[in-house]
């Protein structure tokens, strides 16, 4: 029996609040005003207008928060005996089932390119597996392409299932909404929307649509070799990141972008207490690396770029299979300078090695 | 860390109102803490000893002590920690008297502030790092500001030491009020007999630079090394050849010139010489009076000087002295009495000032030691002394008694029956406050010798009678009766105020002043003679009224301060001092521009330019660590995560 | 500590160790009988109390905050106080702003020998406090979702450079290239609509140069980063102030600096206009007059009036350049300021204490902490050692709490207190849309107000305000505590 | 679509997945400081016990595998075991004072309570070394690493050829485990030479910098391997010297700091290239990380 089910426009509202009652905490994109607008996937309660917008910051937040309390200690004493004390280590293990509804393709498919690192390596994350397991990724296929978008050259497209659990598609009354992993299917079936019978068919032909409609595909696959290859072209790297801010815009946005710092709050009240917390970093920051004696392997926003571009294109892709980038261009529409990754990758794929100028001049 | 804790009882001045067992098993809970314990004393030797004891026995790397105010004790409490071995600057103060105990009953609240004081000095230990002291040389010589009595004795003290002294005057002669002055009490001995000898030691003592009619103009550095400015303030006259032959003063046709020496009660020439025993006899010209400078023809002195020493065109000069310590002895001066219209506002020549009364007794004033009144010349036989003149007066806002008006006006009652037999002398008081030695005798002789008559009560007004006398209306409060008085002279008893322009000289010296301007002593009971400022001592009545052996006193224990201080050849500097994390330091320089002491350099460091902090100039006030924004430049033991550790340990949810 | 028991509230005394420290023991010792609620942190100085420290209190749970000094004048170090008075009252001034009652706060000065004078500050500053209530929580107030109103009273034009004059402009950089390292401009980036930095390092380079009303980025943020090169700029009035303000404090060299000015009417307004522009794959052509910016996208004609889209920021623009200019072109006459508040300000203005408070913490959910605001600033010359980031000084937890954010925001600002030349980068460049810059602005207004009008950027020969001191002030009146 | 390399993920490759003691691989363990010993001015050596029954007993380690000691409130910092693993009275680290977790970490006393993650990180593959020569080189506090390895092949000196070390540090106060030097030096399985780059007037050993003495002692690379720790120019120009003599670089062990914060190969501090120091590492041939020294 398909799964496909149909939601109408109208019954989106009654949709996310049947989720709500069954324990879900549903985040969905909602404009929030400022000097831009900015869409942002915020909690969702009944009444809230949502918007169906690309949102300006990728869901990451939801399997890897801002921050995060790893644990709590607490050490203790006695009055009477001040010099023995003891030591509580308290981690945070409560995670509560989450709905993403409306996500783009793209933030899906961050999704499961951070799975690897943080499920698949030599240890498993334990807060990322129960945020993960947790979560329901329900993702809106694009009508189209955008400016700064380019899903498609990564291996990707407006419609990819990778990383969701559901897809809908927009057509003229509502949504088709299409299980794609045994959670989300079993969701739908649950559910109280009616099937999508033809319509199904309908959403088959807007997503066909929406692929026919992007901009040519850039062919990236020699981006992992070219890139090592220029590894140490100096030249090449400061060029491509001379007006580079050093801010972390990029890599905050990034659906893929997963350094993070650990640190320790001191939380001291009677006793000794406070938190060991886990919040987002940048590797475009010179402190990322830098070392308590003051050695930094990557002293320069050049090497950092490099290690941030090499990252997504090169090193990820010899780790991991896939490259480490979903194509949202979220990192282009907010550089404060405009830095173009796109730009940059087709630069080092077309870039000459040093062995090759060496060739040419002689 | 190992952090020991002991809340002190002090007796019951602090276990009257806070529960300090409660406190000490409160603070035993605190992080790194691993002992606390409540004292009777901590300051005591038993006390201290335990915590020497407990150091050892515990392990403490680091102590708090909750007492008193650090200001009282925290130096005691170093050395303490340091005879255990510690570094002195791992310990901490936590103040649970002056700003618990002492200030409110509630037991409850009050154990739960200390207790919180307690946590705080805690949590600011936990981010101490033993510091260590640098020494550095001090330049050995001394600075005394004013030449009155105790000026001399610090001067002379200091000298006789074998400390170079430099003597600063603001008038034209040393001497001070005690060199206006007949006679002293009790003894009734000459004032000028015995201060003219000293005066003289002054000006032959080859160790002493003396600089009269000169102020201090600024003052830099600290302590060990001080910079000193001083204007030679022009007396149009050239002391290098002035011999102080008088010729000038005989032959000048201004005439009209106040004498400032003689309390105005006669005028005198525009270019003086104070007095007979001035030092130094030294002439200068009175610019307010002078015909020449005056943008008339005369000039006379200057023809008639044999030296030659005269130069109109003379203007203020500057010199810079390098000193090591200051003594301040400013002194006072008489507060203005005529705001008073009961006393008739200073328009009846009759009434006059105790200090100018000195100057008519005194032999070689302008009456040659007649007592005449200044309306007529004629001996007064009736003469009403009025005491506390702008003293113990919270309706015109000096409720402070100026300390020596009591005696010095039995003095005058005496002395008057001397001069003239038939007088009678009436005292107007409102309290007798003879409390010295052989003082009480002394008023007690006034009245029972010299017949003076004591009359317990304010002067309610005076007023010319129209027949030459000035009735004096008063209370006598012991008979409960109104009291009036025919006088021929009335000798008011004017209160004392602090020096003009002490403030600013304060403001120099960076220490501090009382509401009315007398200088601050670091401690009330234990540091009379010390300031705020390290290196600068006060003597004299510039701290607060005293008489001439308590102003005497206090130069010598100045001079004793100093010469202690100058005791080691170095000094060691504070090491609560600002210090730069180059790696932090962009080099902005905004550090520079603020520090009040200059004691901040930029230097380069591989190639890049940093600040750089010169240890000896710099004095702790952490300016610049408020004002670098990199939080580059932190001031030890004050630095941003000592204080954001305070804050946290109060305001964290 | 658990929050306090009984009645009282949580109040913190910064008090000079030798002054105010010295008339509270004075109290002591008079046995004068005070309210128990605060707390005293011992200071050398009230010169050492930054700011910042009041603000961590403040947000941190405290209930109200009193600073205490020597008297001006009086100060143990010669002039800490005096330092401390502007920095105090530009904060006091500044706390509304952020939804903080400035009677919260309140610095004063009492001297060793002032026991009763200390007795009735404490009094009568804990009374006012209690009459205030506990402080509310910025973590635990309200959001308040608003926008913001953009329209603007006057509608200018934006700029367009003559293709003469770029031509002239051109020239004049071929000429001086060959002694320069390089030369900052602008030049197009992803599409038309989008004007990128271009470093200008051979003639080849020069050919992409453009400066039109797209190009927003304010270059001479990268100048302190150039230091010890030789560089070229191009510079208009804002950013001509940025350099003032940088030669002013001597983070760049004058002698290392070739600036070549132009004129401008004004800038475009990208976010917005994008916003205006929705989605769109292909920017095909783009046509700017003063007036009218005519753009096809995807296939379609889309016309915008300029005077919708300039930057409101142009609006408050003094027009006049400093005079900085090695070289000019192009006519700088005809531009004035219009008194008008920026929108950000005048919209924070309109909402009370609470809703201001609501207002950012409602902006704080969405910052994502990237930065951007203060990497772009020209001003912000910490970088890598921002006191946000460093664990030793530990100012801010990394925790990404709405409080922990807020704080970071007041650490930008106030750092620009008397700095800030309101070129609007911050604001510009923050791609979740915070009008970040309302507190700047702010900034600016209370300097101007206490310092005689006092615009950063405009002589480079003028101390910033909070880097200097004067024994009177002529706007800065201390409260009597009668 | 792109079309890229379809190569096997190598992190899975060789090294099979590590369970934590407790599951949670950023959670520590809890150890109580047992002794605080100073070695130098800027060096303290820590003695550590795990708390917990047969803590100790269960903990298995191997030479060269790292820990994150965790200063609670402070932060955490990675330092090797240098204790060798059959030692099981405490776990010992040496640590040099230069950054906010390590000044905590010398402002421990014993009793107080730390946090260990461990162990993580490879180790010295010394079961490949059977029958050969080992050249032990330690710089400063270089020496620490260099220690357990070296400890660890003397309890099997019979398994291998000549063992043999060489440590240098700037002067003699500056050398570490002083209390060990003269038993290190009269070993019978061990030659040990010691050198300064600058000497006292009473220091009977070696003068001059590690690559200097390395080649007046000149040690055969014939059927030997050298293990290389310390400061990166040391290392730099040791590796030199070894090549020199005719070390292969995959002869030449050495270990790589980076700073790191979650130890388990995820937060993207310590990466070279493609490769992670906390779970590739520190444990590296010469071969391997060239590129990066």
């Amino acid at each position: 029996m398909s799964s496909d089910r149909f939601l109408a426009h109208t019954a989106i509202g009654d949709f996310l609040e049947g989720l709500v009652q069954t324990g879900y905490t549903v985040y969905c994109p909602q404009k929030e005003p400022g000097v831009r607008q900015s869409v942002i996937f915020a909690p969702w309660q009944k009444g809230l207008p949502i918007s169906l917008e690309k949102a300006t910051v990728a869901p990451k937040h939801l399997v890897l928060p801002q921050s995060e309390v790893l644990f709590r200690y607490s050490k203790h004493k006695e009055s009477a005996e001040p010099a023995k004390q003891s030591l509580t280590l308290d981690a945070n293990e409560i995670f509560t089932p989450t709905l993403l509804f409306a996500s783009r393709p793209c933030d899906a498919r961050g999704f499961a390119i951070l799975d690897r690192p943080f499920l698949q390596g030599l240890f498993r994350d334990p807060y990322y597996a129960r945020r993960r397991e947790a979560l329901c990724v329900v993702s809106l296929t694009c009508p189209s392409g955008c400016a700064t978008c380019f899903c498609h050259w990564t291996g990707a497209g407006p419609s990819s299932p990778e990383g969701s659990d559901i897809l809908m598609t927009e057509i003229a009354e509502g949504f088709v909404l299409q299980g794609i992993t045994d959670k989300g299917k079993e969701l739908l079936l649950a559910s109280k929307l009616p099937e999508a019978g033809e319509k199904s068919q309908e959403a088959t032909k807007a997503r066909k649509a929406a692929w026919q409609s992007l901009s040519p595909v850039q062919d990236l696959s020699t981006a992992p070799q070219k890139l090592a290859e220029i590894f140490a072209d100096q030249a090449f790297w400061s060029q491509a990141t001379q007006a580079c801010l050093a801010c972390g815009a990029c890599t905050y946005l990034c659906p893929t972008c997963y350094c993070f710092n650990i640190t320790d709050e001191s939380l001291d009240g009677e006793n000794e207490q406070g938190v060991r917390l886990r919040s987002w970093d940048t590797c475009m920051a010179k402190q990322f690396t830098e070392e308590a004696s003051g050695h930094n392997p990557r002293p320069d926003k050049a090497q950092r770029m490099r290690n941030r571009i090499s990252h997504k294109f090169s090193s990820y892709p010899e780790n991991w299979g896939s490259f480490s980038c979903s194509g949202c261009g979220r990192c282009v529409t907010h550089c404060p300078v405009g830095l173009d990754i796109r730009e940059i990758v087709l630069k080092a794929i077309h870039a000459k090695t040093a062995q090759q100028n060496e060739k040419e001049t002689s | 860390m190992r952090i020991g804790v002991f809340i002190c009882h002090c007796g019951s001045n602090i276990a009257g109102t806070v529960d300090c067992a409660q406190v000490a098993a409160k603070a035993a809970l605190f992080p790194d803490v691993v002992y606390a314990t409540d004292p009777m004393y901590t300051c005591a030797e038993p006390g201290q000893a335990a915590i020497e004891e407990a150091i050892h026995s515990h392990k403490l790397d680091g102590v708090v002590v909750a007492s008193c105010s650090p200001r009282m004790h925290e130096p005691t409490f170093r050395k303490t920690v340091e005879r255990a071995g510690l570094n002195p600057y791992m310990f901490e103060m936590a103040n649970i008297r002056e700003h618990v105990s002492w200030i409110g009953r509630d037991i409850e609240a009050n154990t739960r502030k200390a207790t919180e004081l307690v946590r705080l000095a805690v949590e600011k230990l936990r981010h101490n790092r033993p510091l260590q002291a640098q020494e550095f040389p001090i330049t050995r010589r001394v600075l005394i500001i004013g030449g009155g009595v105790a000026g001399i004795q610090a001067a002379l003290d200091c000298a006789d030491g074998g400390i170079p002294v430099v003597l600063v005057e603001r008038e034209a002669t040393i001497g001070g009020k005690m060199a206006k002055l007949d006679k002293t009490f009790p003894t009734v001995d000459c004032s000028a007999c015995i201060l003219g000898p000293k005066m003289v030691d002054v000006a032959q003592h080859p160790l002493i630079t003396l600089y009269a009619h000169a102020e201090i103009e600024a003052i830099s550095g600290y302590v060990g090394n001080f910079s000193v400015s001083i204007r030679q303030r022009t007396t149009y006259v050239d002391w290098s050849k002035c011999t102080g032959c008088g010729t000038c003063t005989e032959k000048c046709p201004s005439k009209k010139s106040y004498d400032h020496f003689n309390e105005g009660i006669a005028p005198t020439t525009a270019i003086t010489i104070a007095f007979p025993q001035a030092i130094p006899k030294k002439a200068v010209i009175n610019k307010d009076f002078c015909r020449q400078l005056n943008g008339k023809k005369c000039a006379v002195c200057a023809k008639v000087c044999p030296t030659g020493a005269i130069d109109f065109a003379m203007e203020d000069s500057f010199v810079t002295e390098n000193v090591g310590s200051i003594v301040v002895a400013t002194g006072y001066d008489l507060m203005d009495w005529t705001i008073y219209g009961q006393y008739g506002h200073g328009r009846y020549p009759d009434v006059i000032t105790s200090l100018a009364y000195e100057r008519l007794m005194n032999a070689s004033g302008p009456t040659g030691g007649h007592i005449v009144r200044p309306s007529d010349g004629k001996e007064p036989k009736s003469v009403v002394f009025v005491q506390c003149v702008g003293s113990r007066d919270p309706a015109i806002g000096r409720p402070y008694c100026s300390g020596f008006c009591c005696m010095y006006t039995a003095k005058q009652a005496i002395l008057t029956k001397d001069h003239i037999q038939d007088s009678q002398s009436y005292v107007f008081y409102m309290d007798i406050r003879a409390p010295g030695k052989m003082y009480d005798e002394f008023t007690r002789r006034a009245q029972e010798e010299y017949g003076t008559h004591y009359i317990r009560g304010r002067v309610s007004q005076i007023f010319p009678d129209g027949q030459g006398q000035l009735t004096v209306l008063g209370m006598d409060t012991l008979l409960g009766r109104p009291v009036e008085i025919k006088a021929d002279l009335v000798v008011l008893a004017v209160g004392i105020e602090a020096s003009r322009g002490a403030r600013e000289l304060a403001e120099k010296l960076r220490i501090s002043y009382d509401a009315y301007g007398f200088f601050l002593e670091s401690h009330v009971k234990l540091k009379p003679v010390e300031t705020n400022t390290a290196g600068v001592f006060l003597a004299g009545v510039c701290q607060g009224a005293k008489d001439i052996p308590a102003s005497v006193a206090q130069g010598s224990a100045a001079a004793a301060k100093v010469l202690t201080l100058f005791a080691r050849e170095t000094l060691a500097s504070n090491p609560q001092i600002a210090q730069v994390t180059a790696k932090r330091c962009v080099g902005c320089g905004k550090c520079l521009r603020c520090c009040p002491f200059g004691a901040i350099k930029s230097s380069l460091v591989k190639g890049e330019e940093k600040a750089e902090v010169i240890a000896t100039m710099c004095q702790g006030c952490g300016l610049c660590t408020a004002t670098c924004p990199q939080g580059a430049i932190q001031l030890a033991h004050a630095t941003d995560d000592h204080i954001l550790a305070e804050v946290n340990a109060l305001c964290r949810l | 500590m658990p929050a306090l028991a009984n009645n009282e509230l949580r109040i913190v005394g910064f008090l000079c160790n030798w002054c105010s420290y010295g008339g509270a023991d004075t109290a002591g010792v008079a046995r004068a009988s005070q309210p128990t609620d605060l707390r005293i942190i011992r200071v050398p100085c009230s010169g050492r109390v930054d700011p910042l420290f009041v603000l961590k209190a403040l947000l941190n749970g405290a209930d109200g905050v009193l600073v205490s000094g020597c008297h001006p004048r009086d100060c143990h170090y010669g002039t800490g106080n005096f330092y401390a008075r502007r920095r105090l009252e530009v904060l006091k001034r500044f706390l509304p702003i952020l939804g903080i009652d400035p009677a919260r706060f309140s610095y004063t000065w009492v001297s060793a020998s002032e026991g009763q004078r200390w007795q009735k500050v404490v009094s009568r500053f804990t009374e006012e406090i209690h009459a205030l209530g506990p402080a509310p929580r910025f973590e635990a107030v309200e959001p308040l979702a608003k926008a913001c109103s953009w329209t603007q009273e006057s509608k200018g034009p934006v700029s367009v450079i003559s293709p003469e004059l770029l031509e002239q402009l051109k020239k004049a950089i071929a000429d001086k290239l060959p002694e320069l390292d390089c030369v900052l401009g602008w030049q197009e980036g992803r599409d038309l609509l989008h004007s990128v930095p271009l470093f200008i390092r051979s003639e080849d380079d020069l050919t992409k140069l453009r400066c039109d009303a797209t190009c927003h980025n304010n270059l001479v943020r990268y100048l302190p980063d150039l230091k010890g090169q030789k560089v070229g700029i191009i510079v208009r009035s804002c950013e001509a102030r940025s350099v003032v303000q940088l030669l002013q404090e001597g983070l760049i060299s004058r002698e290392e600096l070739v600036v070549f000015a132009l004129p401008c009417q004004g800038l475009l307004d990208l976010p917005r206009l994008e916003e205006a522009l929705g989605r769109y794959q292909r920017l095909e052509d783009l046509t700017l007059t003063e007036t009218t910016l005519r753009l096809r996208v995807d296939g379609q004609e889309r016309v915008f009036q300029t005077a919708d889209f300039r930057q409101s920021r142009c609006e408050q623009c003094p027009g006049e350049l400093p005079a900085i200019a090695d070289q000019s072109f192009g006519d700088f006459s005809g531009q004035t300021a219009s008194q008008t508040l920026p929108p950000e300000l005048a919209f924070l203005d309109s909402l009370n204490l609470q809703e201001r408070m609501g207002f950012w913490r409602a902006c704080m959910e969405r910052c994502i902490l990237c930065h951007a605001c203060r990497n772009s600033c020209p001003m912000c010359v910490c970088r890598d050692q921002c006191i946000a980031e460093s664990r030793e000084p530990h100012w801010q937890s990394a925790e990404a709490s709405v409080k922990e954010k807020f704080f970071f925001q007041i650490i930008h600002a106030l750092h620009l207190a008397g700095r800030c030349t309101g070129c609007g980068e911050c604001q510009a460049n923050c791609p979740v849309g915070l009008p970040i810059f309302a507190l700047r602005a702010h900034l600016n207004r209370i300097v101007s107000e206490l310092f005689d009008g006092y615009q950063a950027g405009c002589d480079p020969k003028a101390v910033p305000p909070l880097l200097t001191y004067s024994q009177e002030e002529a706007h800065i009146h201390e409260r009597s505590w009668e | 679509m792109a079309d890229i390399a379809k190569t096997s993920p190598r992190m899975l490759k060789g090294l099979a997945p590590r369970p934590m003691p407790s599951g949670n691989p950023y959670l520590p363990q809890t150890a109580r400081v047992l002794d605080v010993i100073r070695e130098t001015a800027t060096i303290k050596t820590l003695r550590v016990v795990l708390e917990g029954e047969d803590a100790m007993q269960r903990f298995h380690f191997e030479p060269g595998q790292v820990a994150q000691l965790s200063v609670f409130g402070v932060g955490e910092a990675t330092f090797v075991i240098n204790s060798p693993p059959s030692q099981k009275d405490y776990l010992q680290f040496s640590i040099m004072e230069v950054g906010e977790v390590t000044r905590a970490l010398h402002r421990l006393t014993a009793g107080e309570l730390i946090g260990v993650r461990a162990p993580l990180g490879n180790f010295f593959p010394y079961a490949d070394w059977l029958g050969k020569n080992i050249v032990l080189i330690g710089g400063g506090i270089g020496m620490a690493p260099v220690r357990t390895i070296m400890l660890h092949l003397l309890e099997r000196a019979s398994d291998y050829g000549q063992i043999s070390l060489l440590y240098g540090a700037r002067t003699p106060k500056d050398m570490s485990y002083q209390y060990e030097l003269a038993d290190w030096l009269k070993h019978k399985d061990l030659a040990c030479c010691l050198c300064v780059d600058k000497a006292d007037s009473d220091w009977p050993h070696k003068v001059g910098m590690v690559p200097e003495v390395l080649k007046e002692l000149a040690p055969s690379p014939q059927n030997s391997l050298a293990v290389l720790c310390g400061p990166p120019i040391m290392i730099k120009y040791t590796v030199e010297t070894l090549l020199n003599l005719g070390f292969a670089e995959e002869n030449i062990v050495t270990t790589l700091e980076r700073r790191m914060k979650c130890g388990i190969g995820i937060c993207g501090r310590c990466n070279v290239g493609s490769r992670y120091v906390c779970t590739d590492g520190p444990v590296f041939t010469c071969r391997e990380v060239r590129a990066f020294l």
